[in-house]
């Protein structure tokens, strides 16, 4: 009998600690209107502002884990030196890991707070970077 | 007649079930209510974990590994880098490894409250999910202060980690490991001696110690049964040695008591969090985090070394084969799940078909480290 | 010059159309209840654990239901290909027919109650054991092997909870002396305040039968019928579009229905619990008094209905759920011998008060 | 190490590991004795067959068993080493269970038949997978890949 009342008490508790909930501020996030402040985010890749400091040196494409997100184009310049054409980055295959802003030599490469980059269209999630 | 008329009932809990964790395919010859035989189609979820790492540089391999068991990504990147580490008989700093400490021990409390969350959902019990989540929504937020990422966090390199950890985000730990136990105490009070949830999972799903052995299980599932195994205890690494915290374990191997054990595993990482804090609280001054190598240029040498981990589901063991160059000759995953997984046809041989649902939700087992 | 006595057509027209009124006032009523508690119940649970439950419908979340049932009526009608046409489409008609008459029986206040027969309460409950026949035909008929298992469930489960709620019936009909429910309820209005009511002397008979008609809802510590976590779906995992919603609204139906009959049989009725009513105070003529009265009855007796309305759902937010053999065990072995303890216990007290 | 293996079996070769275990290697078809040996001899008591992992080193499959006691915290691998062209070995489900999994990862990565095993199916890939894919030689010509139709 005694195993049957401490049933009904810890149920009773149970009833309880649910209950003083409904006292306790809801603690959802209401998302469109206000939105989490995120100051240390590895969010979408873009590419420092000013000048183009870009050497084309490759590292960044050899550092990124999923191959063939970031395509180096390169011209000839005048004094038959290699200088960076066009650097794009496919944002649909990134994994945002940030491998590449850390290993850049001229950090051309940084990672802003911004998650929500979604598009309709394949081709705007292609940011490019020319000379 | 009879011979052709098959008197059990073949269901099949299909990949896309509410209670699989993950996309797991459970072919079920049922007799009535009771389970006849059992027999699980895996590979949904398998991504080629170890083909990928043969093509890929250290360098490159280092974010894929958060993915093998992306509810514990420090784990899995502890086990890759301490075999690397040892290969290259790197020393870490003293700071690097008590951060590393530190974010281990808060990923296996949100790894446990995760699985905790999706047990009591499997068994009926709604409203406690949610309080779970808050909890482990505050920890992925400290997660997102220290690395940048809520998950896949990228955040350990060859010799140490990447950024130090600033003074107030450890208040902040240290704000939420002290209100945690009034919160464990909340899911206590409601479910612990809950007469149904006793009803749900005592004596269900025993695994006994021989049992738990031949079959390779490890972690809690192991010590529920009634071995001391804890690889932090047995074979410390990092700083585990100057700890001191204890080891929950008990001898009825049921799902009630590996309920029991991960809730008390839970308080055990906080004791571990709170000195780790205490002690980079005193040198928050040096900030020599990691042995800044040129990690492009990380070559393994010839042979093969383990490095291996206790995870919150077990013993994570990656070994690995280097062959001079800087991309590894072939990484096997040993992953706990795989060996849970194993015991269930096994413990579950004429039981009833709601008792699936408790012993699956209690052995913690998540698919994408069956799959890899 | 009796204007009102002329009756234009005979008397067969009159008699059905008296009820057929009378059924469909209660039937838009009950319509608009059901939606109202449906957003009650996502709003309490979602309160319940810390969230806030839909506000983004209407304010806060108040036309969530409407928005609901719209789209339920425009979602396609899939019926399986393997399913047997009859059955599949009469199930739910079949669940939610007997839960749409039974409303009639319930006496809302003093004057009005659409059906008042002498064994109200009797056509009630046996009325309300119709649908498991359609759950058992929808399990059947949707030839899928999850809403099999889940309707033999419910059915194995009906077999325990029926016997317990009869029995702790039988104890209020005891104390009333009339199967009638108006009977009942002014039976609990002796010395017109809040102890005249049948739940002080069966109160174990109030227990087991708020026990027996939370399983008779399949809500959830014995919802086996529609388990997610074992069968995706239970008996409603082929339905869709309004054979969806019929379900559903069955569901959220039969908890208001039952929750209202607990209070008229346990909790007296329209019965302010203070005897008393505000309207009595007021100086007004008598012709305007009664219907005010009338009107408060109707509020107390919705308000009991809230009570255990709140009660039910608080129940599901808090506990996980039962083995299928554990509840059976739990049924027969506890609820039913305490319902019989109860009956003697009442007749004890009927022997000794006497007074009634 | 409070027990020599040596002495009954011939050991091709033992070395030490740079993360702490011992590895002996040992010839293919005494494997089964070997496991059994070291599982039921009471000094070393190696009771738990942690994992069995498979390796391609220049066209032979190392596949090596890493064994845990439990009583007394040893670990010890033991390492066959399997011709690619006749990947045939006895199978030690029947020594401990845990590697029945095991084994039929690696038939479905590698292609190491197992004798004796209860069900040698495929675990990871669907059934009608053509060729083992963590072989060196694996090429996969499916066409939808990208690499296949640029």
């Amino acid at each position: 009998m005694v195993k049957f009342f401490r049933h009904i008490i810890s149920l009773i508790i149970g009833y309880f600690t649910i209950g003083s909930n409904l006292i306790k501020k809801p603690v959802t996030v209401f998302y469109p209107e206000k939105k989490k402040e995120h100051k240390n985010l590895r969010g979408k890749i873009s590419f420092a502002e000013g000048e183009c400091k870009c050497i084309a040196c490759g590292i960044c494409k050899s550092v990124c884990p999923s191959k063939g997100t970031i395509k180096i184009t390169t011209k000839e310049d005048e004094g038959s030196k290699k200088v960076l054409d066009e650097l794009s980055i496919d944002l649909s295959q990134c994994i945002q890991c940030g491998n590449c802003a850390e290993n850049c030599p001229t950090k051309t490469l940084i990672m802003t707070n911004d998650y929500e980059y979604s598009s309709t269209d394949k081709i705007d999630l292609i940011i490019r970077l020319r000379r | 007649m009879n011979k052709t008329l098959k008197n059990t009932f073949q269901l099949n809990i299909g990949p896309q079930h509410p209670s699989t964790h993950g996309v797991l395919r459970c072919i079920e010859e049922l007799d009535g209510e009771r389970i006849k035989s059992l027999d699980f189609v895996v590979g949904y979820l398998h991504r080629g974990m170890e083909k990928m790492a043969e093509n890929m540089t250290c360098l490159q391999y280092l974010p894929v590994v958060d993915r093998v068991d992306y509810l514990s990504g420090f784990f899995c990147s502890q086990a890759y880098l301490s075999a690397i580490e040892t290969s290259l008989n790197f020393e870490l700093p003293k700071k690097a490894q008590y951060i590393r400490v530190l974010t281990m021990e808060l990923n296996r409390i949100s790894s446990h409250l995760l699985w905790l969350a999706s047990f009591l959902m499997d068994l009926g019990a709604t409203s406690p999910y949610f309080y779970c989540f808050r909890e482990r929504e505050s920890i992925l937020d400290i997660f997102e202060n220290i690395t940048g990422a809520r998950m896949m966090y990228n955040y350990y390199t060859f010799g140490g980690v990447k950024s130090d950890i600033s003074a107030e985000i450890l208040d902040k730990i240290a704000e939420f490991l002290d209100e945690f136990p009034s919160h464990v105490k909340e899911y206590e009070n409601i479910i612990t001696n809950n007469p149904i949830f006793l009803d749900r999972t005592k004596e269900i799903g025993v695994i006994s110690l021989k049992q738990a052995q031949n079959f390779g299980l490890t972690g809690v599932n192991l010590r529920a049964s009634g071995s001391k195994a804890d690889l932090r205890k047995d074979k410390p690494y990092l700083i585990y040695s100057e700890l001191d915290f204890d080891v929950p374990f008990s001898i009825y191997g049921d799902a009630y008591t590996r309920y029991q054990m991960r809730i008390r595993e839970m308080l055990e990482s906080r004791k571990i969090a709170l000195q780790c804090i205490e002690w980079l609280r005193k040198n928050i001054s040096d900030d020599k985090v990691n042995l800044n190598i040129n990690s492009k240029t990380v070559k393994i040498d010839e042979g093969l070394t383990i490095g291996s981990v206790e995870a919150p589901r077990g013993e994570i063991m990656c070994w690995l084969w280097g062959n001079g160059t800087n991309t590894p000759e072939r990484v096997k995953w040993r992953t706990p799940s795989f060996y849970a997984l194993q015991v269930l046809p096994e413990i579950m041989k004429g039981k009833m078909y709601s008792d699936l649902m408790s012993a699956f939700g209690s052995l913690d087992v998540i698919m994408p480290e069956v799959d890899r | 010059m009796n204007y009102f006595n002329i009756s234009y057509f005979p008397d067969y027209v009159y008699i059905p159309l008296y009820y057929l009124i009378g059924f469909i006032v209660v039937a838009v009523l009950m319509l608009f209840v059901v939606l109202f508690l449906v957003l009650l119940e996502r709003k309490l649970l979602g309160f319940f654990t810390v969230r806030v439950g839909p506000n983004r419908v209407g304010f806060h979340g108040a036309l969530q239901t409407v928005a609901d049932a719209i789209k339920l009526l425009f979602k396609e009608d899939i019926i399986p290909l393997k399913a047997d046409k009859l059955l599949f489409t009469l199930s739910p008609i079949l669940v939610f027919a007997p839960i749409m008459t039974v409303w009639a029986y319930i006496p809302f206040n003093g004057f009005f109650a659409v059906q008042n027969s002498v064994v109200g309460s009797l056509i009630f409950l046996s009325l309300l054991s119709f649908p498991i026949l359609g759950i058992l035909f929808a399990g059947i008929s949707s030839a899928n092997k999850y809403s099999l298992l889940g309707s033999l469930r419910a059915c194995a489960q009906t077999l325990c909870y029926e016997l317990p709620i009869f029995i702790s019936l039988l104890s209020v009909v005891i104390l009333s002396g009339s199967l009638d429910l108006n009977d009942i309820v002014s039976a609990q209005s002796i010395n017109n305040n809040c102890f005249g009511w049948f739940i002080i002397p069966s109160l174990l008979g109030f227990i087991t039968f708020y026990i027996s008609s939370v399983a008779m809802m399949n809500r959830v510590p014995f919802d086996f019928p529609e388990a997610e976590s074992e069968f995706v779906g239970g008996y409603h995992t082929e339905y869709s579009g309004m054979k969806f919603a019929m379900f559903f609204l069955a569901e959220y139906a039969s908890m208001f229905i039952l929750c209202a009959f607990m209070a008229t049989i346990f909790l007296g009725g329209f019965l302010s619990p203070f005897g008393k009513y505000i309207s009595d105070f007021l100086p007004l003529s008598d012709l305007i008094k009664t219907p005010l009265i009338f009107i408060e009855q109707f509020f107390w007796l919705i308000l009991k209905t809230m009570v255990l309305v709140v009660a039910v759902i608080w129940t599901r937010a808090t506990l996980p759920r039962l083995r299928i053999d554990r509840s059976l065990e739990f049924f027969w072995k506890l609820i039913l011998p305490l319902s019989i303890l109860n009956i003697f216990i009442v007749c004890l007290i009927k022997l000794f008060m006497g007074a009634r | 190490m409070n027990f020599d293996l040596s002495s009954n079996f011939n050991i091709l070769k033992s070395e030490t590991l740079k993360s702490g275990q011992t590895r002996f290697f040992v010839s293919k078809d005494d494997i089964v004795n070997v496991l059994t040996f070291l599982k039921n001899v009471p000094e070393c008591d190696f009771n738990v067959l942690k994992s069995v992992s498979c390796a391609q080193i220049h066209d032979n499959f190392e596949i090596s068993y890493y064994l845990y006691s439990s009583k007394n915290l040893d670990e010890v691998i033991i390492l066959v080493s399997v011709p690619v062209n006749c990947p045939e070995i006895l199978s030690v489900v029947d020594v401990f269970k845990s590697a029945n999994w095991d084994e039929r990862e690696i038939y479905d990565l590698f292609g190491v038949k197992f004798i004796n095993h209860p069900n040698l199916k495929r675990i990871l890939l669907p059934e009608e997978w053509q060729g083992h894919p963590l072989r060196k030689d694996y090429i996969n010509e499916d066409k939808r890949l990208r690499w296949n139709y640029e």
